[in-house]
This record gives C-alpha cells, sequence and structure tokens, in this order.
C-alpha cells in the first residue's frame, strides 16, 4: 500500500481528497487502480499525469516501482520550451 | 512593372512623368523595398536613379554643399568637410537604421517617405537646408520643410525628382546637433527626436536659432517659440528649462505602438535642451 | 512582367542571370543562383542575417533588387574562406562559440568582415554598434564579440 | 530499462572540455541548410491567407477565381483537412488552429492556402479568394477577458476544476490550485506582509529563423516533409493524425534549425504544406514570412498576478499566496497551471498557496517559451520578496538565503526535493566581486533567483563503429546550439576515445524509433543518457568482439580507456586490442558493430538560478541600459561548457528584452500593431553588456555523469532582477513588463 498525495486540482476530481491509498507496486498498477477507485480521475490520466517518488519526476517511466514508503505525489504532466 | 535606370535627370523627369500607371523612384530602397515586400505598393515603374551623373556625389561649392539624391547616408558620415560643417545633420543621417541600410539610404529618400519620425529631417529643417527639385517644368529651390505635408504624403508633383539638398556654408561660430529618442539603442524608429542650430556671437550669446522637433506632430515641427527662447541669450539653466517647455508645448503627438502623448511631450522638451547644450559647445559656446 | 538579364560579380565570379524588376538580390542569391548562405529573417532590413557587402559597402540583400546588382561586386558568406582556409572570424566564431543555432552567423561574418576592414582596432563598444543591425536570439552576443575581439587581434598580426 | 542512469562519482577526460562542434564548419561558410535552404524539383510555392480580424464568423469562403488564375495548382481551406481527431480535443484545436473552421479567432488566423507555381502567382491568387466574416466582439486583454460580461471565445468551454460544476460558458478554462498548509493562519505570524499585482506583456520567442517546410505528398500515400522543428518525430505524429497518413510513410527530416525557444514545439505551416501538396500532386514550399511568424505563431501568455507575501521580523517567511491569470490564446492551455506550480519553487514555506486561471483571449495561441510561464510567476514572486526584505531591512541576499529551498523541502508544487542548487547559487552571488562593485548615481543593482523543472523524455539513439574505428552517432533529439557536440563527448568518453573520431548527426524519422521533442532542457540530458547506454551496449560487442579474436571467454574481458584488456595473469601475453583494432577485424567476427538504444529518461534534475544586474536610468527619459549582468546556475555536469554558458548568456538577454522592451502591442481593432523586428524590439548587440557566467556543479544524481538540463532556467529570473534593479536606481517599483521608457517615466512622475 502506498500513499498518494494529490495536487489541489487533481484532489477536487477525486471529491476532495488530497491523499488516497491505493495498493500499487508500479506507475502503471497506479494509475489503473486510481482510475478504477476515482473515475473521475480518468480523463486527468488519459491527458498525462507525472508522478514524484521522492522528489524525481517520472512522466514516462510507467514501470518504475514505488517503493515502500516513498513519498508519491501526482503532478501535471510539463511543457516546455 | 518594369525596372529602368536612366542616366539623366531629364530622362528620369521625362519617365515619371509619362508613366500611365503608378511609378517610384528608386535610390537607397531601404523604404521602397520594404512597402512593395508588405503589398502596400506594386509600383508599374521602378526608376532607379543612381547611374544618373552627380547624383551620387557630396559637392563643395561657394554656397556650402550639395548632397546628390543617391549619396547613401554612409558615405555622409565619411565626408570630414561636411561633418565639421554639419555635424548634426551628419549624425542624424548616421542614425537610420542599422549599418547595413546606411549604407543604402538617402536623406533625400528620407525626407520623401515624409515620416514625421523620419531621423535625418528634423536636423534639416534646424539646418535650414533647401531641396533642389527637377520637374517637367524645370528646376525650384524650395525649404525642406515644405516637402513633407503629412505622414506618407510630399508637396512635390508628379514628374518632380528631389536632385539634391542643399546646406549653406557656415558662419563662424555655428554649430548643430540632432537626438532622438528610442527605447534600445540602434535600430529603431525615433520616439520623438530633436534637431538644433545655432549661431553664436564672440561673448557666446545665441544670435541665429532654429529648433526642430520630430515625431510629435503629423510633420516635423519646426517651433519658432524655441528660436525665439535661445535667441539673445547664453545657456543658463533657466533658458535651458524655458526651451524644453516650449518644445513640449508645441508638440502635437499621438499614443501609437512607440510612444504616448505625455512621454512624448516630456521628452521633447529633455532632447531640445540636450541637443541645443551640444549645438552650442559645437559653436564654440562655453 | 519582362525579365531583367544582369551581369554581375558574385565573389569574384562573372555571373550573369535574368530576374524579376521587383524581385530581392537575396532572393535572386538564393533561389537562382544556389547561394542559400544568406537569410531571409524578416525581409524588412531589421535583421542583417541577409548582409552581404555590394562595392565594399555592408547592405541588406532584401533591400536591394537583383536588377541593381548589374555591374557591381558582391560577396556573401560563400566567399569568405580561401578554399580549404577559413576566414580568421569564421575560425574564431568557431573557437568561441559564437553561434548556437548558427541562422545569423552568415550576416554576421559578412557585418564583421565589413567592420574589420574600415576599423581593424575596434573597441568593445565599436564593435556592439558595428553589429548592432544583425539579431542574434540564442548567444545573447557576449561570445560574439569576443570572437570579432580575437580575430580583429589575428587580423592585425597577420 | 536494463540500464542503470544513476549517478556514479568519475573523472572525465572528454566531458568538460570545449572543441569546435562536428556541424560548425557547414555554419560559417553557409553551407549548413536550414528550413528555407531545401528545394525539391517541381515545387511550388504555399502562401497562406489569414483573418484581419480578431473574432468572426466565416459565412463563406469563394476561391473560384482564386482556383481559375493560371499557374494556382491548388487552393485549400479548412473543407481540405477534415477532422480525424476522433474526440482528441488537443488535436482538434491545433487542427482548428492550422485553418481556422467555421470561426476565426485571432489577427492571422489561417483561413485558406494557396500553391502555385511561383511566389508572385501565389500572391495575386490570395487576392482573389473571397472571404466573407460577420464580426463578432473581441478581448485580448486578460483581466477583461475574465470579466462576466467579456465576448465568449468558446461557449463550449466551462470552467475545469472548480468545486462546483458551472452553469455558464466562461473564457476560463480551467482553475488549478497548489499549495501546503494554512496561508491565513501563516499570514496571522507575520509581522510584515507585501501584497501587489502585476502585469507582464504578451512576448515572442524570437528566433531569427521564421517556419519553413518542403512537403511532398505522393498518390499512394507516402510522404516527405523536411522542416525546422525542435522535434520531427513529434511533427510527424501531429501530421500524420491531421492528414490521414499513417505515421511510418510520413518521413520527416529536421533541418538546421534558426532557433526555437519553444516555439517550433508545435505545428502550423506544416499540415497546411501536406494538404497542398496532396492536392496539387507536387511538392510544396512554403515558408512564413515574419509578419506571418509573429502574427500567427506561438508567443507567450500574457499575465496578470497578485502576490501576498508575508514574514517575522526575523526574516522568515510565514505565508505565500499567488493568484496567477496567463493567456492561452483562444484554446485551452496550462500555462497558469505551470506558473501556479513555479512561483514559489526557489523557498522553503510551510503555508503556501498559488491558484492559476487559464483565460481564452483573441490572440494566437500560446506556445512553450523557454521554461513556459516561471518567468512572469517569478517576476511577481522576486519583485515582492525583495520589497519584503526591505521592509523588514534585511539583505535581499540574506533573506532569500534564510528562507531557500534545500534538499529535504517540500516544494511549493508539492513533491519533496532532493538535492538541489538555489542555495548554492545564492551563496556565490553573496561572494560574487559583482556584489560588491561601486554604482554611481542613477545606477542600481538587483537580483532575483528562478526555477524550472527540467524534464527528459523518449528517447532513441543509434551508435555505429565504422571498419576504421570511426564513430558515427545517430540521434533524434534536434540539435538547437551545439548538443551534437554534447554527445560526441559523451561517446567519446564512454568509449575512451577521441573526440574527433565521432561524427553525431540528427537522424530523420525513418532512420531512428521515436523521440521526444528538444524541449524541457532535455536534449543533452536525454540523449547523452540514450548515448551512454547506446555506447555501453556497443562496448558488450566490443569485447564480444576481442575474446573471439583472442579466443576466450567474454567474461574475461574488460573495456578501458578505449580497449579491450583480457583480464587475469594467465592472458599475461595478450596485449590489449584497441577499438580501431578490433572493428577492422569485425567484418570477420559477425559483422558490423553498434549500439543502440531505447530509454525514457527520466529523473530530469530540478534547476535553479541566481542573476545580479545593475542597471542605470536616466530619470528624465525613462531610459535604461544594462551596465552588468551575471548569471550564476547548476548545470549538475557541464559536459561542453561553453555551450553551457552559451545557454546561461541566451536566456538572460532573452529574459533582458522581455523586461524591458519586447511586447505585443494590440489596437482596439484586436490586431497586432507591432509583427516586425522593428517595433517587436528584441535586444542588439549595443543593447547589452557581457554576460557573465558561473557554473555550479551538483550532480544530478539520476543521470551517469549528474547532468542536469541547463536550456530554459537562464530565462527566469531577468525581469525581477532588472525590476529590482529599476527600484534600487531611483526607488520606483515597476509592476508591469516591460519596463519600457514611457511606462518608467509615468512611474518617475508619478513618484513626483
Amino acid at each position: 500500500m502506498v500513499e498518494v498525495t494529490l495536487w489541489g486540482s487533481l484532489g477536487t476530481a477525486a471529491g476532495g481528497k488530497n491523499k488516497v491509498d491505493v495498493e500499487a507496486k508500479d506507475i502503471r498498477e497506479l494509475f489503473r487502480k486510481l482510475g478504477e477507485q476515482y473515475p473521475g480521475l480518468e480523463p486527468w490520466i488519459d491527458r498525462g499525469i507525472a508522478v514524484s517518488i521522492d522528489g524525481v519526476i517520472y512522466r514516462d517511466t510507467w514501470s518504475k516501482e514505488l517503493p515502500q514508503g516513498a513519498e508519491i505525489f501526482l503532478l501535471p504532466r510539463l511543457a516546455g520550451g | 512593372m518594369r525596372y529602368i535606370r536612366p542616366l539623366s535627370i531629364e530622362d528620369a523627369v521625362g519617365l515619371l512623368a509619362g508613366s500611365a500607371g503608378t511609378a517610384a523612384i528608386l535610390a537607397g530602397g531601404s523604404d521602397l523595398l520594404v512597402r512593395m515586400k508588405g503589398g502596400f505598393v506594386e509600383p508599374d515603374l521602378i526608376v532607379d536613379i543612381k547611374a544618373i551623373e552627380g547624383l551620387s556625389e557630396i559637392r563643395e561649392t561657394a554656397d556650402g554643399f550639395s548632397i546628390g539624391a543617391a549619396v547613401p547616408c554612409a558615405v555622409l558620415g565619411e565626408s570630414a568637410a561636411l561633418k565639421k560643417a554639419w555635424p548634426g545633420v551628419v549624425e542624424a543621417a548616421k542614425l537610420i537604421g542599422s549599418k547595413q541600410v546606411q549604407g543604402r539610404c538617402t536623406i533625400v529618400g528620407n525626407l520623401c517617405n515624409a515620416s514625421p519620425a523620419a531621423d535625418s529631417v528634423p536636423a534639416l529643417v534646424a539646418a535650414g537646408a533647401k531641396a533642389l527639385v527637377a520637374g517637367p517644368a524645370g528646376k525650384r529651390t524650395i525649404p525642406v520643410e515644405t516637402v513633407p505635408t503629412g505622414p506618407g504624403k510630399t508637396s512635390l508633383a508628379k514628374g518632380e525628382i528631389i536632385e539634391a539638398i542643399l546646406l549653406d556654408k557656415r558662419p563662424p561660430r555655428s554649430g548643430d546637433a540632432y537626438l532622438r529618442f528610442i527605447p534600445r539603442t540602434e535600430m529603431d524608429i525615433a520616439v520623438v527626436s530633436a534637431g538644433v542650430n545655432l549661431t553664436l556671437d564672440e561673448q557666446g550669446v545665441v544670435r541665429v536659432a532654429r529648433v526642430a522637433v520630430g515625431a510629435a506632430a503629423p510633420t516635423v515641427l519646426l517651433v519658432e517659440e524655441a528660436a525665439e527662447a535661445l535667441i539673445g541669450r547664453t545657456l543658463d539653466e533657466a533658458t535651458l528649462e524655458r526651451l524644453a517647455k516650449v518644445c513640449s508645448g508645441a508638440c502635437r503627438p499621438i499614443d501609437d505602438k512607440r510612444g504616448t502623448i505625455e512621454f512624448r511631450r516630456k521628452v521633447a522638451g529633455v532632447l531640445a535642451k540636450r541637443a541645443t547644450t551640444t549645438a552650442y559647445a559645437r559653436a564654440g559656446g562655453k | 512582367m519582362a525579365g531583367v538579364a544582369v551581369s554581375t560579380t558574385i565573389n569574384g565570379d562573372s555571373v550573369e542571370y535574368l530576374c524579376q524588376p521587383d524581385e530581392t538580390l537575396l532572393d535572386v542569391l538564393r533561389d537562382r543562383l544556389g547561394l542559400t548562405g544568406a537569410k531571409e529573417g524578416c525581409g524588412t532590413g531589421d535583421c542583417g542575417a541577409c548582409s552581404i557587402i555590394l562595392d565594399d559597402r555592408l547592405v541588406c540583400s532584401c533591400l536591394v533588387l537583383g536588377a541593381e546588382a548589374e555591374g557591381r561586386r558582391v560577396e556573401t558568406v560563400e566567399g569568405m574562406a580561401h578554399g580549404d582556409r577559413l576566414h580568421p572570424l569564421q575560425q574564431k566564431f568557431l573557437e568561441h562559440a559564437a553561434l548556437q543555432c548558427g541562422i545569423c552567423t552568415p550576416g554576421f561574418l559578412i557585418a564583421a568582415k565589413d567592420l574589420l576592414a574600415k576599423n581593424p582596432d575596434p573597441t568593445e563598444e565599436e564593435i556592439r554598434f558595428g553589429l548592432a543591425g544583425n539579431l542574434c536570439r540564442c548567444t545573447g552576443y557576449d561570445k560574439i564579440v569576443r570572437a570579432v575581439q580575437d580575430a580583429a587581434n589575428v587580423m592585425k598580426g597577420a | 530499462m536494463n540500464f542503470d542512469p544513476r549517478y556514479s562519482g568519475r573523472n572525465f577526460s572528454s566531458v568538460g572540455t570545449r572543441p569546435i562542434r562536428p556541424d560548425g564548419v557547414d555554419k560559417v561558410t553557409g553551407r549548413a541548410r536550414y528550413g528555407a535552404d531545401f528545394n525539391m524539383a517541381g515545387q511550388l510555392v504555399g502562401r497562406v491567407l489569414r483573418s484581419p480580424h480578431a473574432h468572426a464568423k466565416i459565412t463563406k469562403i469563394d476561391t473560384s477565381k482564386a482556383e481559375k488564375l493560371p499557374g494556382v495548382k491548388a487552393v485549400i481551406t479548412a473543407a481540405d483537412l477534415p477532422d480525424l481527431t476522433d474526440g482528441d480535443a488537443s488535436m482538434y484545436d491545433v487542427l482548428d488552429n492550422c485553418m481556422a473552421r467555421g470561426k476565426v479567432l485571432y489577427d492571422g488566423h489561417a483561413v485558406a492556402a494557396v500553391a502555385a507555381v511561383d511566389a508572385r502567382t501565389a500572391r495575386q491568387a490570395l487576392k482573389l479568394i473571397e472571404v466573407y466574416y460577420e464580426i463578432l466582439p473581441h478581448v485580448t486583454d486578460v483581466d477583461e477577458a475574465m470579466k462576466h460580461a467579456a465576448p465568449l471565445i468558446n461557449d463550449a468551454i466551462f470552467t475545469e476544476g472548480l468545486e462546483e460544476k458551472p452553469v455558464k460558458p466562461s473564457n476560463v478554462t480551467k482553475r488549478s490550485q497548489f499549495g501546503h498548509g494554512d496561508v491565513h493562519q501563516g499570514f496571522g505570524h507575520a509581522d510584515f506582509i507585501v501584497e501587489r499585482s502585476f502585469k507582464t506583456e504578451q512576448t515572442h520567442q524570437g528566433y531569427i529563423e521564421p517556419h519553413a517546410c518542403v512537403a511532398n505528398v505522393s498518390s499512394d500515400g507516402t510522404a516527405d516533409l523536411w522542416v525546422c522543428t525542435q522535434g520531427h518525430f513529434v511533427y510527424r505524429q501531429h501530421c500524420a493524425q491531421l492528414l490521414g497518413l499513417e505515421a511510418s510513410k510520413l518521413r520527416v527530416t529536421s533541418s538546421e534549425i534558426g532557433g526555437g525557444f519553444g516555439g517550433k514545439t508545435h505545428v502550423w505551416a506544416e499540415p497546411v504544406a501536406l494538404a497542398l501538396s496532396r492536392k496539387a500532386g507536387r511538392p510544396v514550399k512554403l515558408v512564413m514570412t515574419r509578419e506571418e511568424v509573429f502574427r500567427a505563431s506561438g508567443p507567450t501568455s500574457a499575465t496578470s498576478i497578485d502576490v501576498k507575501i508575508g514574514a517575522r521580523k526575523d526574516g522568515t517567511i510565514t505565508a505565500a499566496e499567488a493568484t496567477l491569470r496567463y493567456t492561452s490564446g483562444p484554446y485551452a492551455g496550462m500555462w497558469a497551471e505551470l506558473g501556479a506550480m513555479t512561483a514559489f519553487a526557489c523557498y522553503k514555506l510551510d503555508n503556501v498557496k498559488t491558484v492559476g486561471y487559464e483565460v481564452l483571449v483573441n490572440r494566437p495561441k500560446t506556445a512553450a517559451y523557454r521554461a513556459p510561464s516561471a518567468p512572469m510567476a517569478a517576476f511577481a514572486v522576486e519583485s515582492a520578496v525583495d520589497e519584503l526584505a526591505k521592509e523588514i531591512g534585511i539583505d535581499p541576499v540574506e533573506f532569500r538565503i534564510k528562507n531557500a529551498a534545500q534538499e529535504g523541502t517540500r516544494a511549493s508544487y508539492g513533491p519533496v526535493y532532493g538535492p538541489i542548487g538555489i542555495g548554492p547559487t545564492l551563496e556565490a552571488a553573496k561572494h560574487h566581486p559583482h556584489m560588491k562593485a561601486p554604482l554611481a548615481k542613477n545606477q542600481g543593482r538587483g537580483m532575483a533567483c528562478g526555477f524550472w523543472f527540467n524534464f527528459g523524455g523518449q528517447t532513441c539513439t543509434d551508435l555505429n563503429i565504422g571498419m576504421d574505428g570511426t564513430v558515427s552517432l545517430a540521434v533524434g533529439t534536434v540539435d538547437v546550439g551545439g548538443s551534437r557536440a554534447s554527445l560526441s563527448l559523451v561517446a567519446a568518453e564512454e568509449l575512451g576515445i577521441d573526440y574527433s573520431h565521432v561524427k553525431a548527426i540528427v537522424a530523420d524519422t525513418s532512420s531512428l524509433g521515436y523521440n521526444d521533442m528538444t524541449d524541457g532542457s532535455r536534449g543533452t540530458f536525454s540523449s547523452s543518457m540514450a548515448t551512454i547506454s547506446a555506447a555501453r551496449n556497443a562496448i558488450k560487442v566490443l569485447r564480444d568482439r576481442a575474446a573471439q579474436m583472442w579466443d576466450i571467454p567474454v567474461d574475461d574481458v574488460i573495456w578501458e580507456n578505449g580497449q579491450a584488456i583480457a583480464k587475469g595473469e594467465k592472458y599475461g601475453n595478450l596485449s590489449p586490442l584497441s577499438l580501431k583494432e578490433i572493428a577492422a577485424q569485425s567484418g570477420k567476427t559477425g559483422g558490423p558493430i553498434a549500439g543502440h538504444s531505447e530509454l525514457v529518461a527520466d529523473g530530469a534534475g530540478v534547476s535553479f538560478a541566481t542573476h545580479i544586474c545593475d542597471i542605470e536610468v536616466d530619470p528624465e527619459t525613462g531610459a535604461t541600459r544594462v551596465l552588468r549582468y551575471t548569471v550564476i546556475q547548476d548545470a549538475g555536469k557541464a559536459v561542453h561548457p561553453t555551450y553551457v554558458e552559451g545557454q546561461y548568456q541566451g536566456g538572460a538577454a532573452q529574459g533582458i528584452g522581455w523586461a524591458l522592451n519586447e511586447e505585443y502591442i494590440y489596437g482596439k481593432d484586436g490586431r497586432l500593431q507591432n509583427a516586425g523586428f522593428l517595433d517587436y524590439r528584441i535586444p542588439v548587440c549595443s543593447d547589452l553588456p557581457m554576460i557573465d557566467t558561473q557554473i555550479l556543479e551538483i550532480p544530478n544524481p539520476n543521470h551517469p555523469y549528474g547532468v542536469r538540463g541547463v536550456g530554459e532556467t537562464s530565462i527566469v529570473p531577468p525581469l525581477a532582477a532588472i525590476a529590482n534593479a529599476v527600484s534600487n536606481a531611483v526607488g520606483v517599483r515597476m509592476t508591469h513588463i516591460p519596463m519600457s521608457p514611457p511606462r518608467i517615466l509615468a512611474a518617475l512622475e508619478a513618484e513626483g
């Protein structure tokens, strides 16, 4: 079980929660289960969400493991110049 | 569209006078080609005047200087005699565009483009320069300030060409200066500008003055009250303040992408003050 | 529209071409003669990317008609190196990394060549004002100015 | 990914040196080919007809006269680009932006296009296209657009991210919020509070090369596109989707690129050129004019920002809050969201809250511009931080050091930081000689900090070893400023050979796997990671070949300093085999030797910078002069330090332009007034001093060499650094960017 923190707007889409517990071993599973548990999040996941694991931001590595006790934070997918 | 390069001023006048559609004179092309590129003009005839004898020369005459219509502004800066006599006119001409543009552009083109913000025009107006006009009815000489009549408009008739700009010989203790305000250090069109031309007496008292302000009205303004504020005086603080005030007051500027009414008004006075100080020093005033 | 036949000299070679009366020299160089070193950044004389030397005078080729080149001498960036030997400015631009994207580089090299021909020992301020007609958006000009200073030193010694 | 990207300390022999770039000679001799430097036999000239109106319904387009003009080979409108986006809202926006469908949404919006035998004919054809408009009310200002009475740009937009679903459509497409703690409580503990509102005008990336492409579509469904872009793989995907082509049949070649800075991350002309070519059955070259670039590419947002920061007497910030409104053009964006994330990223805050609003206006669709959205937020925040330091009576550098984020700090945008460089850049600034240099009258010194995320992304690289032992490196990230030199250094480093034996190129979309764009400061970060991986894969092959040549087990072969070494006493008489020797035998040991890699380069380290500048103000005219400028930034590891300096200097120069003179100026009619380099005033050479740089190297733990992205952060601090310097020079707090002379003079006059 990992604790996942949602940024402000995403929290609104998850029914006002800013922290959720999810049983997931990697980012792929996390997104799948988040979508199942909070259908309001699905359009956000489709558009792209980045995952910060202990401060390191992952945009595309869905195979990245979520270590127990790690700080997991969801962020909007970034654009750059 | 035709491109013709006549060899005489008479031929050029004949071509322009006889053209059925729109005709354009090409000297430096730094305004004409930009307008063509933007689709604002599509002349039927382009008359390139650079092959006309004498038009690419600066001549020193008994009366002063005659600057041919095809002389690029960069060449003005290379004439030691002109620079010594009319440093303000030369510095104004050398402020137009970039080095690249100065290699092409001419003061006659700058005058005939009839932009109120043209850099060389306030300096020429302050200098009391004249334009030698050739046309179907012969030649005439007119003060430069009578050439532009409004943004993009001139008093020249169909078939007329300005052949040269004439500058008087300088009396002793004379000096001129030109300053403009631009947001960057180069490459901008003047937001507001001032040209000043002074002649002093042996005591350093201003005897003759002409002050012109650019980009502050539909045409360059020759500010008579500014000259009056200077004549009979040396440059003390009060005189300069009075000068700045009348120059600011004479402005009839607009708000546009380059500046505001308030800004132009205020800075016109500041530039007039500063240009006057420079012109005064060049005239030997202390 | 009748074409204009032009005989001119480009980088020391005699060249003849036919162009339209309203065609710029830049378009002639690029589209008719395959000399794409000069670039069009604006087409209005504001960026200097199309700089060439016309009869020893630095100009924007976008503000010159192709027809006007008749009987004149045109120098472009393609003529700066001698065979495989780069001009000192070209060499110093490389060494100082005075280019990032490189689109403005041909114009800067030509403008700098003209500058040093007229003023072999310019101050930093003279270089900056001398090159003010050439826009660069990548470098902040720092390395360009240094490259020109260094090239001036090399050329003085030569 | 079987590749371990973690940082391991090592001594470098190639990385950190400053060789000449591999594409250099072509670029100084005029031979390098940019977007407009390529031609195809039989090519037509494409041109686009654009809306003169800011907002209007298109009631009818009659192209019949244009079609009849001799020399015209194709005329297209939106009807020739049918909607194939299949519910993908963001791609639909891209399509609509390429060619207006029913409504024009800004001055410059494309409505039709022609392909003709020459430019003159194409221009004439545009004049013959008759477009009938029903003009609608428009809005270009961000604050005006948020008002209830504002003209609606898209009546299908309902603000997203609100607690309750709105019942009325709005120009606000989204509200986003970040932060933690309780700002209300935090402000309660403050002894000093600064609260201010700021505005910044829209700016453009200002790349010198206008968008240009040559498109060639064949009747069999294959196509070629030559284009200047920051991401040819992304352009391929977008063009294929919009045109209904199979991606693998559309080969996109990225030309040399004449600057992008985020502005060449988006398709505009390319789908149009492809559609013209498809209809005409001939190649089409489409080059935007400079005017079109300004009117109809992707400038940055105009913004309106409120900031409130409170601190205790001892200089501890107790709470910080910001509301940020960013224009996104007439289509939904995420620009305010980025501003809201970055605004307070430099600081360690217990109570912080930021709210962003994405606002539709009748201006071109906003695109990324170098650290998109961060400079405006930093301008507001760093101005307020400086003012607060002044009120408390504490040195602005000390104040920032005291409140700077550190390893373990929870960032204002959410996660907890790893090792970061904000503190070290501030310490370096504090001790920099620039800080102590004397100032004269009307001169002031300002400083400010900046943050950018950086990111990595999908990357694919091929490394091929020739039989002469030289290496060709094919990368898929477009080289915008010297990355081929950096990547060659990395390949040389990893293989243990000399830089001169590596030649890097940017491969086309048919020669290499997918690569994300060169954006987010990712070019050197990601492609160096992929290059290291590819080189390590090649080394595996090299070891195997050496083992064959020696006839020993591969496990006994190690790779060191560019050669294979047989490990162990028993191989004492085997002299090492160099890469060159192994390569020479490759035909007999199993064929060509290559290393490939495909990976997602995640874990780009965040980046911080501190800038110091001295400004002189002419109090009579409001004119400013930048006297001295210093950039201090963390690079992780500078692969090619000269090009790192170049990124620092270039970003600073763009920021200086933004701060002082650059802005989009719209008339009351909603038309852009200054669509050219004459009146959109980017800095010229004589406007700037030398820009001093100091590179700090705090290794990124998630890159084998410790590399961080360096491209973007340098544009973040200048707006605020200059505003702070102006304030210190003449005592006026400028809250509107650009700080053009009329604005400074007006502020001085108001101050009396």
